[in-house]
């Protein structure tokens, strides 16, 4: 197995150069430049000159990629223009974050989910059922951001219950109070991504319970005298849950995506609200490293889930 | 000697689905015994109800979904007056039941000992140990080389017919009093069928149990039926005696089937068809003789409006007094 | 000449594993046979599941791509692409699938199913054509109204008898049957062997037929090829095979067809179990040291078996003795 | 042979159009037609059927008759207008655009965006799918690490590159930059469909009867999954009718000059309109809602028609 | 200072007053205990460099302000240098020096002194090749030795010098000229802080900015020391034992981002005490609307460093000479049409509507804040479609041929193109008034591009030298608090995009620097003249001004936003209770 993985992993070296290129590009096809972003009347054009130069942003687009690819090798994604740290140090600092978030936020979605569709299943096509599928649908249709502005103004501002920017409170002392100040600040996006995150795997699971429910193996146990209760436990549910925790892997996907949101509606100062503040500062070695990043992790992501899949499926063996 | 140990009375049982909220006879007025000892068969076309009349037994249908009336007698209780909970004291331990198809009739995600040991949880009071000791003699008793192996492997690593095998493991693993088996050997090869009614019938010889044979395949009843049901649209047209069925059949349709099987001496002629099809359950008629429409040439006046069974010999009953004149008509190749 | 000649045909399928998903080892489905088929006969092949019947059959109609060996018709190796086509070659050779309903597309009605080889075979117009279908309908037994309905509308044996049609539609010379009956009931069964046998008849039509019941075979076939394991074991007429077979495997498998008289099923089982214990016991007489069946020996004109050359000659030796 | 085929052709030319006449009249509905029959037996899908097809209708006619840049024009004395007040209906934006002309105008792109979308999408989808899956071999292989490709690629941030790099960008250029990346599921559905459907033996009849690659695929294979694309495509067709929202959000939507339910939406991104100004936005985001229930309840009924058995109209 | 300008009659901005009077009294514990909660107002997380030379953005400022950014000066209200900062400055006009004495206290925040060498180490980072800063400017090589040292055939820069030795409290800077802005905060002459040299001297320049020194342990000279960064989210402060002038007061200072979409809930929801002020920008005038009668709050505020203007499409930049350049083929060169499209516009009531009383029609392009200099009864342009019609006309833009258009004097169809950034939806509305009034008096005025631009592409296609996509456009300049407009204007000013050159601008601009404007009168005159001959010119022409305000929860006391506060304005403050009004 160990072998598969090295060489699915090998397998996207090709895939992550072509991104890094055409990344590379795109950033630099994008109007502007990232010193004239913060325009000053004080700051001296010459200067900004000068800072374009020393940062080798003149030199052709192929000579910059290699010259970055070379810093790369080096464990050196280059300084972030806009703040004139090292890359690696800058988002390794984000990326806790968006992964803390993430992290929770699925831990809560399948917490949220899997009750409901196993519930939804149980009691198909009765009213238990119409109103999850109901709510799966509403959620699926409202836009994210919608789900969380008004969360934020429900449960941040009028009830003042969660915070409402930031990681963690200035004030926290090391130690236990800034992990639990640091769950404080996830928790309503958590929640909210959460909500909005189960749709797919409350209805994937709905129709795997469905299907497992009339397949012969249950019938099966019907005829070995087992009671309906333990008949969902042993067999409906766990034969349906096996498929679903392949899910946590994909659902990366999503929650990358979601984490643009969710971080410029909290302020929180995570990867997807970098990407978005780097884009109008044009930072260049910022954006092509996110953009990497993330698909790098979507990348995992399917590999995450294939593994899982095939640790928890004995019929599975990755081939 | 037989009728004594009789225990499993099936009497007027009626099983009804719903379709488009109406319900619609599957099988309809079905009288039968199972003895000690013996295995049953129940041979028909695919669709006259011979599958629905053992989930019936087993108590397996959907309550809301199906209406079942009449009563079956296992051994002094009416199985179709329990609920849920009653019902499976008698599943498992009571009553096993064999499926057709034994790839998906087993767990593909649990070990087969887990699957075995399952149906003992139940219905003993064993220790594991002493669970996992019956797993492996049991997978011995049907016949697999290596127990202790396969007891560790999952369904998908075995082969169709150690599937199989393992299946009646399952479905004897409480030495129950009756097997039902549903097209046991349907999806295996010839020798590996062999094999497996091989082994049913020794573990019939062991317990004592009564089996019921589901099966299609006339050669199959023959090799190992000691009583024979033969149905038709939901109904037993003929019951008796392997030797009375095979050697003297009397209903026209034991007769048909009989006959357009290919045998040694009908080499090189066509093979008898029967006309027409089953009438599908909105359409079956509920009087008058189902068979009847086949067989045109036979006069209308010599079925019974209501036909019932007729005892010609003990043992043996046929449906209707129309095989009293029954011939099939002389022809050769006749096109449907 | 034979119509159809099967040359040390070869179907293996790559298994790919590895870290450079290199193919490691390969599934020899079909591993060294030769036969012939000549006009107008039925030819059997029979097997236990597995053992490369059918991908013989979808070789011969040129779905598969096979690994070494030829299939010679007319004169010309049809397992290049370029000779189907120049010769036309499915417009010859047809086969009939063992699921009639998945055989059949859903979503076209008879009529369409029915001329899609007229179609791509012979430029008719749209009422030649029509007539056409309605004369393959007919021949099959089949209402013209049949013509628009769906597959899902008819019964199994009718389905099967639209295969048919279809597969008869270009006056093909040899039909494949991929166990056309193993899924149909008894009567049903009944009625499309007689089908076969009588387009048989008309149209001096040869089938490949392949099953693994071997009482349908004994009623189809002249002449019968035992597979075992991607080989041939045994070939012989009828005769040979039913009544004289040489290897064990033969032999087995002709001892597990149950038999319907009933008042000798005692001794009919114990004489199965017998060749089963044999079976058990010399095994490894009949197979080389790889478990493959040894290359064909021919014993009778009609008759080969696979053997080792010691056990021919004593088998030659008792034959004669039996004889 | 030719002879043996005429001793059966007793059916003359003539009886031929009276018998396909017959046979007609007792085949089988099309699927279009239990599609329309399943619609007849369920009340609350007619419901959402006409509401959608009139609702589109209705927007498509209603915005022939507003002048867009006469609307788009600024009112600043009419800011955040009240529901109501001076003639606005449902109350004006912040720059005094009148809400209920954009909600028309702006479904109208929406609904336009959603349509484009999905017939660039799910077109290049089904053909790369069917291709992808009926072939195998290299030409599957090499499909397939496109797929991977794409599938690797974070998509809300590719979108906002491209949205950047390109200057003049309208409803035009964002409906092909979302056809880049939204594919991609109806490809992996129908692939997955075509891989299981090749391996049929009625793909194989037709390949025995001569029928070549290309027609076996859009012929034989695509209307035998027709019904999933069917379903496919009105679930995602829905899906992309907010599909510009969240980009709008984070301020990299249609310009304001195009007005869209997404940029209508988007208006909730500052609180105090969420409350004080609800107008501005409200309506869009239920506008949004019930068109993309409608539309998903819409396709539950074409897949329930589509899977024969859990259907309710007629049957065979 | 508002305008009581007579001809903005519509015009009726509120007034605030730059100091909240709390009269309660302070409540010792609560400040010593105490936490005040400030918001920092921004949309994307601040960098974290607390080092004023290497950060570009204002949020960096305002998240460290309470170490008063090792500021050297104290000033007046108009930002004139005066004694009692870190260090006092004289200028020595004949010898072309300046000399900066620290105060003897002088600390930094871990107790190590300030010394003169710290003085001349930010010119060092200021000047080096390597370094990251975007502060540097040519003006600075007016110092003796500083372009040797930039151009590293110097070591240092012999132009500055210790009396008293590194380690001393004096250093003197010799200049090339003198200059009167340097009388002033904020001027690109002197450079107003100090770098703690001992601190970070083993850190190369050009890894400054990411040191630990800078952004993790960062020491500082104001009244309150940093406790703790919250990379990009907040800093914490407590008092600093080391400060030199009045002892910080309260316990506890954070400082938060706050997105600008929050701020309003945030505020009220009383989650902020206030937000960080700070003069270039602010609250909106929207957010004045929903917080204006917050209780609990009174709002304080003072006029903006900020402005927005027109500028026209006047000429080229020459990269060979550094030089703007005027070319009178341009479309916009007549001043008819230039002035007659700033007639057509409808401010003051877009003010109105909008600014909500915080913004108001900038009647020049210089901000009221520079009170001596700013002149308020500079006219600029009003509302008046009949006079724009009327100058169009007699300049020849007629319409003709039926076209709704007016064409230009050559009968050519013209089409102007507008610039603008995309921004908030009022403001696009704002956008749409002022095309609609274009179009009002016949100009057929189109948005560049179609549509308002993303700021990167506009300001691309602004530094372009020669450009034709943009004929005006409306863009925001935000000053230092040294008003001198020579690098905005000036002839070789890059950031002059309308390349604007007239003779007399440049005498004029010239002047508010040259040896008559040591006299501030006569500065004030410069700059007045100068405003009311931009105004005639219409090359660049004031849209709005708007106020630097903020609420301020009534339990704090001694909150001051005067420039001449900004020295001791966090050691100023006290809280007079423990929990917020
Ligand atoms: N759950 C059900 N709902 C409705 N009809 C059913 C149901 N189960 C079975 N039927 C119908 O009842 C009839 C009898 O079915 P059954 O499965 O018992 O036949 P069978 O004899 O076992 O056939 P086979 O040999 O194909 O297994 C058939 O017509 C079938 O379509
Ligand atoms: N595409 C494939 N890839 C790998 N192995 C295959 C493939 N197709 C068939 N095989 C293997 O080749 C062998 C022969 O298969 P084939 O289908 O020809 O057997 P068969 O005799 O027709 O069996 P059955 O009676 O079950 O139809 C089997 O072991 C099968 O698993
Ligand atoms: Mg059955
Ligand atoms: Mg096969």
């Amino acid at each position: 197995m160990w072998k598969t993985i090295l060489r699915r992993i090998l397998i996207m070296i090709p895939e992550i150069i072509i991104l890094s290129i055409l990344v590379f590009l795109l950033a630099k096809a994008m109007p502007g430049d990232p010193f004239t972003g913060s325009i000053n009347p004080k700051a001296d054009p010459a200067q900004i000159h000068h800072l374009m130069k020393i940062n080798g942003l003149y030199d052709p687009w192929y000579q910059q990629y290699w010259n970055w690819v070379v810093h790369l090798f080096h464990g050196n994604l280059g300084n972030s223009y806009q703040y004139q740290e090292p890359v690696t140090r800058l988002i390794s600092g984000r990326a806790v974050n968006t992964l803390w978030l993430a992290l929770f936020t699925t831990v809560l979605t399948y917490c949220f989910a899997l009750p409901m569709g196993m519930y939804a299943a149980k009691h198909e096509g009765k009213l238990p059922d119409s109103i999850i599928r109901i709510y799966t649908y509403v959620t699926y249709c409202i836009p994210f951001f919608v789900i969380l502005v008004i969360g934020i103004w429900i449960f941040g501002y009028v009830l003042g219950w969660f915070p409402t920017t930031g990681s963690v409170s200035s004030t926290a002392n090391p130690g236990f109070p800034t992990i639990a100040s640091r769950l404080y600040h996830i928790l309503l996006p958590g929640i909210l991504g959460a909500l909005f995150g189960t749709v797919n795997i409350v209805q994937y699971l709905r129709s795997e319970v469905i299907d497992a429910k009339g397949s012969d193996y249950v019938r099966t146990a019907r005829s070995k005298g087992v009671p309906e209760k333990d008949i969902y436990r042993h067999h409906i549910f766990r034969n349906s849950l096996l498929p679903i925790a392949a899910f946590a892997g994909y659902s990366i996907t999503g929650l990358l995506n979601g984490s643009l949101f969710t971080e410029t509606v909290f302020s929180y100062p995570g990867m997807g609200l970098l990407f978005i503040n780097s884009i109008s500062y044009r930072d260049y070695t910022v954006i092509t490293a996110l953009v990497l990043i993330y698909g790098i992790l979507n990348l995992l992501g399917t590999l995450l889930s294939d593994i899982i899949l095939s640790i928890v499926d004995p019929r599975i063996r990755i081939q | 000697m037989e009728s004594t140990s009789e225990f499993l009375n099936i009497k007027d049982v009626n099983t009804s689905f719903k379709i488009k909220g109406k319900y619609y006879d599957a099988i309809s007025h079905i009288n039968l015994e199972v003895h000690h000892d013996e295995i049953l068969a129940i041979v028909g076309e695919s669709g006259c109800g011979k599958s629905t009349l053992a989930t019936t037994i087993m108590g397996l249908h959907d309550p809301a979904e199906t209406k079942i009336t009449g009563e079956i007698d296992f051994e002094g209780t009416n199985l179709l007056s329990l609920d849920e909970k009653g019902y499976n004291q008698f599943r498992g331990a009571k009553i096993g039941m064999i499926f057709q198809d034994p790839l998906s009739a087993l767990n593909p995600l649990k070990r087969i000992e887990d699957q075995i040991q399952e149906v003992m949880d139940y219905h003993t009071n064993l220790t594991a140990e002493q669970k996992h000791d019956r797993v492996l003699e049991l997978l011995k008793d049907v016949g697999i080389v290596n127990p202790k192996r396969t007891a560790h492997q999952f369904p998908h690593e075995l082969s169709g017919g150690m599937r199989q095998r393992v299946i009646i493991a399952i479905a004897i693993a409480c030495k129950p009093d009756l097997i039902i088996a549903d097209e046991p050997t349907t999806a295996l090869d010839v020798t590996i069928q062999a094999q497996i009614l091989d082994v049913l019938r020794d573990i019939q010889k062991e317990n004592h149990a009564g089996i019921i044979l589901i099966t299609h395949d006339l050669g199959v009843v023959a090799e190992t039926a000691d009583r024979v049901a033969v149905m038709y649209a939901g109904q037993i047209v003929e019951l008796g005696s392997a030797e009375q069925i095979f050697n003297t059949p009397k209903h026209p349709y034991t007769r048909s089937l009989l006959r357009s099987m290919p045998q040694r001496d009908n080499e090189n002629d066509d093979l008898y068809v029967i006309k027409g099809n089953v009438p599908s359950l909105q359409k079956m008629p509920h009087t008058g003789d189902r068979f009847a429409p086949r067989i045109p040439w036979v006069k209308s006046s010599s079925h019974e409006t209501n036909p019932i069974m007729h005892e010609i010999e003990s043992g043996h009953s046929v449906r209707c007094t129309c095989y009293k004149d029954f011939e099939f008509p002389d022809q050769g190749g006749q096109r449907a | 000449m034979s119509l159809i000649e099967i040359n040390d045909l070869k179907v293996h399928y790559p298994i790919r594993s590895g870290f450079w998903n290199r193919i490691t080892y390969s599934v020899k489905a079909v591993d060294g046979i030769s036969f012939n088929i000549e006009a107008g006969e039925t030819y059997g092949l029979v097997g236990e599941s597995g053992s490369g019947k059918s991908t013989t059959g979808k070789s011969v109609v040129g779905l598969e791509k096979i690994t070494s060996g030829s299939i010679m018709y007319k004169g010309k190796d049809i397992t290049k692409k370029s000779n189907r086509k120049e010769l036309d070659y499915n417009h010859d050779v047809q086969m009939i699938f063992q699921d009639s309903l998945s055989s059949l597309n859903p979503r076209k009605r008879i009529e369409d199913i029915i001329a899609e080889p007229l179609r791509n075979f012979e430029k008719l117009d749209a009422n030649e054509e029509k007539l056409r279908v309605l004369q393959l309908l007919d021949i099959v037994g089949l209402d013209a109204d049949a013509l628009y309905k769906y597959p899902h509308q008819f019964s199994g044996g009718q389905r099967q008898r639209i295969g048919v049609a279809r597969a008869v539609a270009t006056n093909p010379k040899l039909i494949i049957a991929d166990e056309p009956v193993s899924a149909l009931d008894l009567s049903v069964q009944a009625q499309v062997l007689n089908f076969m046998k009588k387009i048989q008849r008309e149209f001096g039509i040869s089938y490949l037929f392949i099953s693994h019941d071997l009482g349908v075979v004994r009623h189809m076939c002249n002449n019968i090829a035992i597979m075992n394991r991607g080989r041939l074991v045994e070939i012989g007429t009828r005769d040979d095979i039913y009544n004289h077979p040489l290897h064990i495997y033969t032999k087995r498998l002709l001892a597990a067809i149950p038999e319907t008289n009933v008042n000798h099923r005692q001794e009919h089982r114990e004489q199965r179990l017998e060749v089963e214990k044999i079976y058990q016991e010399q095994q490894d007489k009949y197979y080389d040291k790889d478990g493959k069946a040894y290359p064909l020996v021919q014993i009778s004109p009609t008759h080969s078996v696979a053997l080792p050359e010691d056990l021919v000659e004593k088998i030659k030796h008792e034959g004669e003795v039996k004889a | 042979m030719e002879e043996n085929l005429n001793k059966h052709s007793d059916i003359s030319a003539a009886d031929l159009e009276r018998l396909s006449k017959e046979a007609q009249d007792e085949a089988t509905p099309s699927s279009s037609k239990i599609i329309w029959s399943e619609f007849k037996a369920d009340k609350p899908a007619m419901v959402a059927l006409i509401l959608v097809v009139t609702f589109i209708l209705f927007v498509m006619i209603a915005s022939l008759f507003i002048n867009t840049p006469k609307m788009m024009e600024t009112d600043i004395m009419n800011y955040n207008a009240t529901p109501g007040s001076n003639g606005f209906l449902l109350g004006a934006d912040t720059g005094g655009r009148p809400i209920l002309q954009q909600l028309i105008v702006g479904a109208r792109n929406s609904i336009g965006i959603a349509i484009g979308l999905t017939l660039i999408s799910s077109t290049f989808g089904i053909c790369w799918g069917l291709i992808s899956g009926y072939f195998n071999g290299y030409i599957d292989w090499g499909m397939q690490r496109v797929y991977d490709f794409m599938m690797m690629l974070p998509m809300t941030m590719m979108i906002i590159v491209l949205v950047t790099i390109i200057k003049s960008y309208n409803a035009v250029t964002l409906t092909f930059i979302f056809s880049i990346f939204y594919w991609e599921g109806t490809s992996r559905l129908i692939r997955s469909r075509t891989l299981s459907e090749s391996e049929k033996d009625y793909v194989a009849a037709s390949k025995t009867s001569g029928t070549g690659s290309f027609k076996i695929i859009f012929r034989e294979i695509m209307p035998n999954i027709s019904s999933l694309i069917i379903v496919d495509t009105t679930l995602s067709f829905a899906e992309n009718i907010g599909v510009e929202t969240g980009l709008s959000y984070l301020g990299f939507g249609l310009p304001i000059q195009t007005p869209s339910l997404g940029t209508l939406i988007a208006n909730a991104n500052d609180p105090n309109n969420i409350t004080q100004y609800w107008w501005t936005w409200l309506p869009a985001a239920l506008l949004i809602i019930i068109l993309c229930l409608s539309i998903s309840y819409i396709g539950q009924v074409v897949r329930r028609a589509a899977d024969a058995s859990q259907r309710h109209g007629i049957s065979d | 200072g508002c305008s009581n300008n007579s001809s903005s009659s519509s015009n009726s901005a509120v007034k605030f007053s730059t100091n909240y009077k709390n009269s309660d009294a302070t409540d010792k514990s609560a400040t010593k205990n105490g936490t005040l909660k400030l918001a920092l107002v921004n949309n994307s997380p601040f960098q974290g460099i607390t080092d004023p030379i290497l950060g570009s953005n204002a949020s960096d400022a305002m998240a460290f302000a309470p170490g008063n950014l090792n500021n050297l000066f104290k000033y007046d209200k108009n930002y004139k240098i005066v004694d009692g900062g870190l260090a006092n400055q004289k200028l020595d006009r004949k010898a072309k020096t300046a000399t900066i004495t620290l105060r003897s206290n002088a600390k930094w925040s871990n107790g190590s002194d300030v010394t003169a060498k710290d003085i001349e180490y930010s010119y060092e980072v200021l000047a080096n090749k390597k370094s990251t800063t975007q502060q540097y400017s040519s003006d600075f090589e007016n110092i003796v030795g500083l372009k040797e040292y930039r151009d590293g055939t110097a070591n240092t820069i012999s132009g500055i010098t210790f009396p008293k030795g590194e380690n001393g409290k004096v250093a003197v800077i010799q200049f090339k000229k003198m200059a009167p802005s340097m009388k002033f905060s904020g001027n690109s002459f002197i450079w107003g802080s100090v770098e703690p040299y001992e601190y970070i001297k083993d850190v190369p320049i050009a890894k400054l900015a990411a040191s630990d020194q800078i952004r993790k342990n960062p020491i500082f000279t104001g009244p309150y020391k940093l406790d703790k960064v919250v990379e990009g989210e907040s800093t914490s402060w407590s008092p600093n034992k080391y400060y030199y002038g009045k002892k910080a007061q309260i316990g506890h200072i954070t400082i938060n981002v706050v997105s600008m979409n929050n701020i309003d809930k945030a505020l009220q929801s009383k989650k902020y005490d206030s937000v960080v002020p700070f003069a270039a920008a602010s609250l909106g005038g929207t957010d004045y609307k929903n917080l204006k009668n917050l209780k609990g709050y009174t709002n304080i505020g003072k006029p903006s460093l900020s402005y927005s203007y027109f500028a026209f499409n006047l000429g080229h930049y020459d990269t060979k000479t550094g030089k703007n350049v005027s070319d009178s083929n341009k479309k916009m060169a007549n001043k008819s049409l230039r002035q007659a499209m700033m007639y057509a516009l409808n401010i003051d009531q877009v003010t109105k509507k909008f600014g909500n009383g915080v913004k108001q029609r900038a009647n020049t392009i210089l901000p009221p804040i520079f009170d001596k200099y700013y002149d308020k009864s500079a006219k600029g342009y009003t509302l008046n479609i009949k006079k724009a019609n009327k100058l169009l006309d007699d300049a020849g833009y007629k319409k003709r041929n039926g076209s709704k258009w007016r064409s230009d004097p050559k009968g050519k169809p013209l089409t102007i193109h507008f610039g603008a950034m995309s921004s908030s939806s009022s403001t696009e509305a704002v956008y749409q008034d002022y095309l609609q009034q274009w179009h009002k008096i016949g100009l057929n005025v189109k948005f560049t591009n179609g549509k308002p631009m993303e700021m990167n592409s506009f300001y691309d296609t602004l530094q372009k030298p020669t450009q034709n996509k943009m004929d005006l456009w409306l863009g925001v300049w935000s000053m230092s608090s040294e008003p001198t407009e020579s690098q905005l204007y000036g002839d070789t000013a890059p950031f002059n995009y309308g390349h604007f050159v007239t003779k007399k601008n440049t005498e004029l601009i010239n002047k508010m620097n040259d040896s008559t404007s040591w006299n501030d009168t006569t500065r004030a005159k410069t700059f007045k003249e100068w405003q009311n001959y931009m105004n005639s010119q219409a090359g660049v022409v004031g849209e709005q001004f708007s106020y630097a305000w903020q609420p301020v929860n009534n339990r704090v006391k001694g909150f001051n936003i005067s420039p001449a506060n900004d020295d001791s304005f966090y050691s100023n403050l006290t809280l007079t209770s423990s929990k917020m009004k």
